[in-house]
């Protein structure tokens, strides 16, 4: 019941912020240079050609009346047509985003593997040179541009030892092991990078948990510090990492764009790329507005995270 | 005048810092406690009250700091010749903070506090532990104990919040329980009700309280005896009733005399000038003569904690003088 | 004691590791800002200049960091690239503050209808990934670096509305701002000025010093999608994404941008975490 | 053995740099559908590797006389549905190609009646004489779909595409992959085919060719000219390189205040070190181009068609058409290797004095702000190629030319190719084609820079791939060996 | 007592929106008259409402309902000049020495501020008034370019008494002035209060939880309890002989060194509820030991049950007879 309620109250604040984005993206493709119609002439571009296109498209239209189209069908999961192929976009994100949600996955649990133990291990030891020593080094991790990281796993991992396929590698519906494989190498460079910023998140707030009176408590109890440490101060520290989480979920989606176009996968990242070349307004709109719907639903379960982790917030 | 002391602290120091930030915190703190005694201490902000609660329970953070001399709880040493701590959980004793909406963890329920506390010092099953721990409850006068188990702290009031702390620290079955501060965040009318119920338990179950304040009122109310502290040293201790009514050291009558009452309105209020000094501030001879009216040129010799009458000590070497020149109110 | 003496030396030892690492960075900064000021006259040559005789050619006492694929200087390139990404940054991060400063204190300071409304606008542009937004507000005003960078400080700019937001809010329920209000305080010169923006401004320096860094990031990555600097010009992300075209041929130089972005963003983040230390009321 | 057999079975893994735009013959748009669209559709007409006539789905042809060609059928060829491929289907495409919703209208503009003359014959009426058709067939326009599935289809066969090619559709995953398996009724039973094709899209270069060497790839498309030493260093794989009629030129408007002057034209042709331009910007990898055509083409461009690098002649010529500190904007195609050319032109071209502003744009906005908008009176990028030489020279020099953004003709062109579509024969066209190259070197109206040559990566196991002037490999005779 | 009132709050009401539709009333009809040269004391415990009162009295919180007057005049209808004037009058001593300081401001500044904000004369004049308030609060002039973190508490709780003291006010709000010192501290504040009142003549209106600390400076003495004040008297006469069952208790609950075992402490049980969801009637009565039934149902005015004695229990005169029966010919 609880729950319910918190879903509810958290779904109904995100429902203005979700119109609004649709509608930052909608004004902003349309003010996108370059003719929709010049891409789907491509070489056969003649004036008549173009003129029919345009006419086609139906871009002559009032920007509220095709925002209103537009919007109502999104939300009964009807995304359009793509301008370039006529084909359905529900279904070309449906194909493409598996791959980058995969990636996703697979880069948040290196980048929790990585950052949880490490952040909570040198709260622990703060202040001593193993500290030192690790947010130093996750300080430097923050600072690698990730797509730069997925240069080299690539130089070192993939052409060198061959541990790993390189990019292009094999299409997830048909060789999901191959496929899978192929995304180690990404899932490291965005999630290494990922990992630095929890090490770092995790360990303030987890020196920040473990500096506070109730710990004190603990202790005078007589509790032991594993206890302490990984169940009283880690719970308390949640709502900094469920935040920082969050926030790795939309860096993530932004990364992908660049990380994709290294290791040539075809998730959302190199399809808003595409749809932007081709000035597919429908694409575009469509994977900016998936991309939202993904960035507010991970707020919305952080959001909701909170309340249930913490009694205070109601 | 045999009985064994519950608590008997000899020569307790406590450094902070290292190297040239080094500062002693505690100077030769000793005193001792009886069993079922109420003992008081008190002082002003920054006097060492809470460092010596805390070097006891043993929660100091022993990377900053350093401890010296030896405590024995129940005839038991509190530090090994290595000056190792013995495990918290075999020491009975427990303390009462002063906040207590931050001393107690925000994101579990009372009743898992409480439970988890009963199972790790008392060795108690769950259920068995849930039982007691209702009984506790119950013992520090919350209603519908049922109720509160599952309550978290934020639910509570204020002095709510304070009884299930004693209820946590009753838990621990301590023959000792240290309360700093425990009524400062509270109103006067819940003041009262955990003064009384503070004593109602030490009562009933032959507890011993070191009992940290500044309000003398509170001293006066609840304890059998009183240190005064000043300055990380103890400066004058002995039972209430006697240091109240004539202190023997300048800065524990100061205090009192600074006392604002109902009873003596329009009375210019006696002040103590200047501060208390922080630990690290080099004094030669007696810590309080900067601030004292009664100085003299001897208080520039350092000064020993010594008998004033039959059951109190005092650290001035004016007591007597001071004393019987009445040179006080 | 020996566990405590122990922990002592480990913590002088961290002190030391602290301050190496701190020294480091500001070396790393100082030494960036020398090259941003006198790229002109560190570079032993013009940045653009072409040699096609002499291209990809590894590193040499003449080319120090090697030439590039049309044999311009990589060392000249980087020097010049250098001045080009930090400027870049720091307009990003200075547009950020231009626009996120105002509206995060009125945000905080404001009735609740404006902060809500302005948090709306906050949420549905922090809803976007910020490179997917500065690609599109990129290609809509023109690929060039200063429309990139543009459009990195629209993307940064709800990290300063959100923190001068938060920070306003705290310090508004401050007595000190109820004691100004009580003799009549109020307005931009009166409350504003002296009050609020000294109160909230360090935190907000702290966050300039990690934007800085993800500026830099930002201005790679653009760059490195041909969104950001236009050629022939030089940054550290075209460096980088022309050396990634020649990898096989020279592969080395892949390193060099990729090593300057990484230790200016990470001395930038020692900084700010410096900041912060220093601010730290505890300290004091 | 086994190993051989198994080998056998395996699809054939393509890295192609672009995905279909449509997997509808008549409704695509991009030259680089083609390579996706042969393994499905066979065409009516063939082509060899120097863009030669052969028979295809036709046997053979003739020119009944200038305005009529009549085809002939191969036997018992079916559709992957197993439909007939007789003169009416062949009707219903032809009619199919030049009407509603097909964007090759064009193509087909001269044809006014497709006439039955029995199962295996089919006419061409056309209105005037128009000598390219015999190619166009060979094109979008030759690929024959069955004409069940397409009326099934709706008539759009975009997502489900059923032609009579070598090899049948499997699946098409947009902007991923596409991937088709061996036809076994396929007309031609000598020729070798791969079990399957899966043509994975890797728009990046680099991507592409790290793909070929981890093994990811049998084939890789469009290898970049910087990446082709490393690859033909490479263990494992060979570099497959031909050349082909794709032209990497500058556009320029010869109604622009700038570009306006042919002496101009000719200087900056004249400062430009082709020789420089192909070894630095393509690395050697294609030859110089003076015309519209490369040499070595049936329709090459005549020996006098040359530019010789000669400063001081351009300058001479600037001075004497009274220009001095002459600046233009020129935009480029985004992409590394023709922004490396810009660059290369950009310092050329600085020598003579001139200068000239780089304006990088992604293709599409490149070609809308040249072509629509003509918001530059210069773009740097490319020409694909046609399959007859006639629609190059039309599209990009005669008045109506969508490539031609003046608008106006180039002196002499229009006289020129009237000649070429006299007849199909390669040689009798051939005078008009030398006119026409002639023409166009007269007035300047584009700088050409250089043919680049076709780089396909080939793992070391595959044999018997082909590639055609055009750049449009078909699979047919690939094998893994 | 024929004079009227300086400053007067007339059944003002201050209520807070709490989250979307709920409120907090945290002053519910209060009246209070504070006369020119005299002391009043407003004591209760913590919510009861005390600092909200003080804010309404000088417009930093909204005052739903009621009139403040000051000399008689609606505070609401001033602007510009009178609206000066009033705040010039009426200063705030703040609670917490150390917050109610600007941190990244100057002590000289601090003090400053006022006239600075009130564009009063040259520039070196405010700074001249500033000096001059800081020396008369203690402070000697090596203390202006000091910032507050370099004070202690009790120099800081001066400066702060400096800064309301620049504009030469008439009343002086004490709001738990001393509540964060330490008792030698707060004797010397408590001093210097009661000097600064002869000479600056102002009326004070002090606001503390402590009994002591009240009694000590008031004349007359407010008790609040819920957002209501439920008895007012002067303070000999609270003190000694309190006519409501939540003043006696409070005044029990005190705890003083010299009578611990003397006076009878009556132990209140239960906890004070919830300014959310005050009980109905009295609001004492779920912890008011003589409660009877209509308590829970009567509101219970405040009325005069003495000379110059205001209780506002339903049963004063029962619990505690007619020994101080209404003296109108005094007045
Ligand atoms: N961890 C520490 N490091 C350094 N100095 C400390 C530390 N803890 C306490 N001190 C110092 O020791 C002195 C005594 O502090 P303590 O907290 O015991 O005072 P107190 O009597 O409890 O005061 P209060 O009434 O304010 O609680 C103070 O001057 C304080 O600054
Ligand atoms: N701005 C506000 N918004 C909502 N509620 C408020 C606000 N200010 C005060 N309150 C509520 O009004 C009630 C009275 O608060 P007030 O601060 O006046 O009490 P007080 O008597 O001064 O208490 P204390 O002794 O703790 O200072 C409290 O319940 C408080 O929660
Ligand atoms: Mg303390
Ligand atoms: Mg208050």
């Amino acid at each position: 019941m609880r729950i319910l309620r918190v879903v509810g109250t958290s779904v109904l604040s995100a429902i203005p912020t979700l119109i609004l984005a649709t509608l930052i993206v909608f004004l902003l493709q349309r003010l996108i240079p370059g003719d929709p119609a010049v891409a789907i002439a491509g070489d056969y571009a003649t004036p008549e050609n173009l003129a029919r296109i345009r006419e086609d498209l139906g871009l002559d239209g009032s920007l509220v009346t095709q925002y209103l189209t537009w919007i109502s069908g999104a939300l009964t999961g009807d995304l359009g047509t793509s301008y370039q192929t006529g084909e359905s976009i529900t279904a070309l994100i449906g194909q493409r985003l598996p791959l980058t949600l995969i990636l996703m996955l697979f880069a948040l649990i290196v980048a929790i593997a990585i950052g949880l133990p490490l952040g909570v291990m040198a709260a622990q030891k703060v202040d001593t040179t193993f500290d030192r020593f690790l947010t130093t080094s996750a300080t430097f991790g923050i600072a690698i541009p990730n797509f730069w990281l997925g240069m080299m796993l690539i130089i070192v991992f993939a052409l060198n030892l061959g541990w790993f396929p390189g990019p292009g590698g094999a299409s997830l519906a048909e060789d999901p092991a191959q496929a899978l494989r192929g995304l180690v190498l990404p899932a490291i460079a965005l999630g290494l990078v990922g990992g630095a910023e929890i090490c770092r998140q995790v360990r303030s707030a987890m020196v920040e948990s473990l500096s506070t009176d109730y710990v004190r408590t603990h202790r005078a109890k007589g509790l032991s510090t594993a206890s302490i440490v990984w169940k009283h101060a880690l719970k308390n520290s949640s709502l900094p990492f469920a935040t920082i989480l969050g926030i790795q979920v939309s860096r993530l989606i932004g990364s992908a764009v660049v990380v994709e176009a290294v290791f040539g996968l075809s998730g959302i990242g190199s399809l808003a790329v595409e749809a932007t070349n081709q000035r597919d307004y429908g694409v575009i709109q469509a994977v900016v507005f998936v991309a939202a719907m993904i960035i507010l639903l991970t707020n919305l379960i952080v959001d909701v995270s909170y309340r249930l982790l913490d009694p205070r917030i109601s | 005048m045999t009985t064994v002391p519950v608590l008997n602290v000899q020569g307790l120091e406590v450094f902070f810092g290292h190297g040239e930030e080094r500062v002693q915190a505690l100077h030769d703190v000793s005193f001792t406690i009886e069993r079922g005694e109420i003992v008081g201490l008190v002082g002003e902000s920054g006097s060492g009250k809470t460092v010596t609660s805390l070097a006891l329970m043993g929660l100091l953070d022993p990377r900053s700091s350093r401890i010296e001399g030896q405590a024995e709880l129940d005839g038991t040493r509190l530090w090994d010749d290595a000056n190792r701590r013995r495990p918290q959980a075999e020491v009975p004793m427990a303390m009462v903070f002063q906040e207590p909406m931050t001393a107690l963890d925000p994101v579990f329920s009372v009743g898992y506090q409480l439970i988890e506390t009963l199972r790790l010092r008392q060795g108690l099953s769950t259920a068995r532990a849930r039982a007691a721990a209702l009984d506790l409850l119950d013992a520090v006068g919350i209603s519908d104990p049922r109720a509160r188990l599952r309550a978290y702290p934020h639910e509570l009031s204020g002095g709510m919040r304070q009884r299930v702390m004693i209820a946590i620290a009753l838990a621990c079955a301590p023959q000792l329980l240290i309360a700093d501060e425990p009524t400062t965040a509270v109103d006067v009318t819940i003041q009262a009700q955990l003064l009384e119920l503070i004593k109602g338990i030490a009562a009933d179950r032959g507890m011993s309280v070191l009992f940290v304040t500044h309000d003398l009122g509170v001293v006066a109310e609840t304890c059998d005896r009183m240190i005064t502290m000043y300055a990380g040293r103890i400066v004058e201790r002995g039972p209430v009733g006697e240091v109240l009514a004539a202190p023997a050291h300048p800065y524990t009558s100061g205090l009192l005399a600074a006392l604002p009452s109902p009873q003596h309105r329009d009375r210019r209020l006696a002040t103590i000038p200047g501060r208390v000094p922080p630990p690290g501030e080099r004094i030669t001879g007696c810590v309080f003569a900067p601030r004292c009216q009664h100085r003299a040129d001897i208080c520039a010799e350092p000064v020993e904690l010594g008998p004033f009458s039959a059951a109190r000590e005092v650290r001035c070497v004016r007591a007597h003088e001071i004393h019987t020149t009445g040179a006080d109110t | 004691m020996s566990v405590i003496a122990s922990r002592v030396q480990g913590t002088t030892a961290r002190r030391r590791a602290g301050r190496f690492s701190v020294w480091v960075s500001y070396a790393i900064l100082a030494a960036v800002a020398l090259v941003v000021v006198f790229a002109g006259v560190l570079s032993p040559s013009s940045p653009t200049a072409q040699n096609l005789n002499d291209i990809l050619l590894p590193m040499s006492g003449a080319h120090p960091l090697g030439t590039d694929d049309l044999g311009r200087d990589v060392l000249s390139r980087m020097l010049h690239g250098t001045r080009v990404s930090v400027l870049a940054a720091m307009l990003a991060v200075g547009i950020a503050l231009v626009v996120g400063l105002p509206i995060g204190i009125a945000a905080g300071w404001g009735n609740r209808w404006l902060d809500v409304g302005i948090m709306r606008v906050v949420d549905a542009v922090m809803s976007f990934p910020a490179i997917v937004l500065a690609i599109g507000i990129t290609a809509t005003m023109g690929p060039n670096i200063t429309n990139a960078m543009i459009a990195v400080g629209v993307v940064l700019a709800p990290a300063i509305i959100r923190l001068a937001r938060a920070q306003t809010m705290t310090i508004r329920s401050e007595t000190y701002i109820e004691a100004a209000r009580s003799f009549g305080a109020s307005g931009l010169r009166r409350m504003v000025l002296p009050h609020v923006l000294p109160n909230i401004i360090q935190p907000i320096l702290v966050q300039v010093a990690v934007l800085m860094g993800f500026a830099l990031i930002a201005e790679a990555s653009l760059s490195f999608l041909q969104l950001g600097v236009q050629p022939p010009n030089a940054s550290w992300g075209a460096v980088l994404a022309r050396s990634y075209t020649f990898l096989d041929q020279a592969p080395m130089q892949i390193f060099i941008p990729g090593l300057a972005i990484a230790a200016t963003v990470f001395a930038c983040n020692i900084i700010g975490d410096e900041i912060q230390r220093l601010l730290d009321p505890k300290r004091k | 053995g086994g190993g051989g057999s198994s080998d056998q079975d395996k699809d054939l893994k393509v890295a192609a740099a672009a995905d279909a735009s449509s997997l509808d013959p008549i409704r695509g748009n991009a030259g680089t559908d083609h390579m996706l669209l042969y393994p499905i559709y066979d065409t009516l007409v063939s082509f060899d590797s120097g863009l030669e006539a052969e028979p295809g789905l036709a046997e053979s042809w003739e020119q009944v006389s200038p305005t009529e060609l009549s085809l002939t059928l191969r036997e018992g060829v079916t559709f992957h549905d197993g439909e007939p491929l007789d003169a009416e289907a062949v009707k219903y495409n032809l009619d199919r190609a030049m009407g509603e919703g097909s964007n090759i209208q064009a193509d087909l503009a001269a044809v006014s009646e497709v006439r039955v003359d029995d199962e295996q014959t089919v006419t061409l009426v056309l209105d005037h004489p128009d000598a390219s058709l015999l190619l166009v067939l060979a094109d979008r326009a030759g690929m024959m779909v069955s004409p069940k599935a397409a009326e099934e289809a709706g008539g759009d066969l975009s997502t489900q595409p059923v032609g009579a090619g070598g090899w049948s559709f499997v699946e098409w995953r947009r902007g991923d992959s596409l991937k088709v398996e061996r036809f076994d009724d396929y007309w031609d039973t000598d020729v070798d085919r791969v079990a399957g094709i899966t043509f994975n899209i890797i728009p990046d270069p680099k991507t592409r060719v790290t793909s070929l060497r981890s093994g990811q790839q049998d084939v890789a498309m469009e290898v970049a000219p910087s990446d082709a030493d490393s690859l033909e260093g490479a263990s494992g794989v060979t570099l497959d390189q031909s050349p082909r009629v794709n032209l990497h030129q500058v556009y320029l408007n010869r109604a622009s205040e700038e570009l306006g002057d042919p002496q101009v034209r000719r200087a900056l042709s004249l400062a430009v070190d082709r020789d420089v331009v192909l070894k630095s910007g393509y690395f050697d990898r294609g030859s110089v181009a003076y015309g519209a055509l490369p040499d070595g083409y049936w329709a090459e461009p005549p020996e006098s068609v040359v530019y010789e690098h000669d400063p001081q002649e351009a300058e001479r010529l600037l001075a004497e058409a009274g220009v001095s500190g002459l600046s233009f904007d020129m935009i480029v195609n985004a992409d590394s290797q023709t922004t490396r050319v810009g660059e290369i032109l950009k310092e050329q071209w600085a020598e003579i004095g001139v200068t000239v502003n780089l304006i990088p744009r992604e293709i599409v906005q490149a070609t809308n702000d040249y072509f629509n908008d003509r918001k530059a009176p210069a773009l740097l990028s490319q020409w694909t190629g046609r399959p007859d030489p006639a629609m190059t020279y039309r599209l990009m020099f005669s008045a109506e030319g969508y490539f031609n953004t003046s608008d106006e003709a180039v002196p002499g062109i229009d006289e020129a190719l009237a000649q070429t579509d006299e007849s199909v024969e390669p040689t009798e066209r051939k005078p008009g084609f030398d006119a026409a190259a002639e023409a166009v070197y007269a007035d300047t109206p584009f700088f050409p820079l250089a043919f680049q040559d076709s780089l396909i990566g080939l793992r070391d196991d595959v044999q018997g791939f082909e590639s055609n002037l055009l750049g449009k490999p078909k699979f047919l005779g690939v094998s893994f060996g | 007592m024929t004079s009227p009132p300086l400053f007067s709050l007339e059944s003002v009401s201050v209520r807070f929106a709490v989250g979307r539709r709920r409120h907090v009333t945290a002053v519910d009809r209060v009246s209070l008259d504070l006369f020119e040269g005299e002391t009043l004391g407003l004591i209760g415990e913590s919510g009861s409402g005390k600092s909200t009162v003080a804010r309404a009295a000088i417009g930093l919180a909204p005052v739903s309902a009621g009139t403040v007057r000051w000399r008689g005049q609606d505070v609401a209808s001033f602007a510009g000049k009178e609206r000066r004037r009033f705040t010039e009058s009426v200063q705030m001593v703040f609670q917490d020495p150390h917050s109610a300081l600007d941190p990244r401001r100057t002590i000289l500044q601090s003090v400053r501020e006022p006239l600075d904000v009130m564009r009063r004369g040259e520039k070196r004049e405010r700074e001249q008034i500033a000096v001059k308030a800081l020396e008369d609060v203690g402070l000697s002039a090596q203390f202006l370019t000091r910032y507050p973190h370099q004070l202690s508490g009790g120099q800081k709780q001066r400066v702060n008494i400096a800064r309301a003291l620049v504009t030469d006010p008439k009343v002086l709000i004490c709001d738990e002035s001393v509540a964060a010192l330490d008792v030698a501290l707060q004797a010397e504040i408590l001093n210097l209060l009661q000097d600064l009142k002869a000479e600056y003549e102002l009326t004070v209106l002090f606001i503390s939880h402590d009994l002591s600390v009240v009694s000590h400076l008031a004349d007359r003495i407010c008790v609040m309890y819920l957002g209501r004040i439920v008895e007012q008297a002067t303070t000999p006469s609270l003190v000694d002989r309190s006519l409501h069952p939540y003043s006696e208790a409070l005044l029990s609950a005190q705890p003083l060194v010299h009578q611990s075992s003397a006076h009878r402490r009556i132990v209140l049980s239960g906890d004070i509820p919830s300014p959310l969801s005050p009980p109905p009637g009295c609001r004492f009565s779920t912890r008011c030991p003589h409660v009877i039934d209509s308590c829970r149902s009567t509101v219970p005015e405040l009325a005069e049950v003495g000379h110059g004695h205001d209780s506002a229990c339903l049963r004063t005169a029962e619990l505690y007879g007619r020994e101080r029966p209404v003296d109108r010919e005094a007045s």
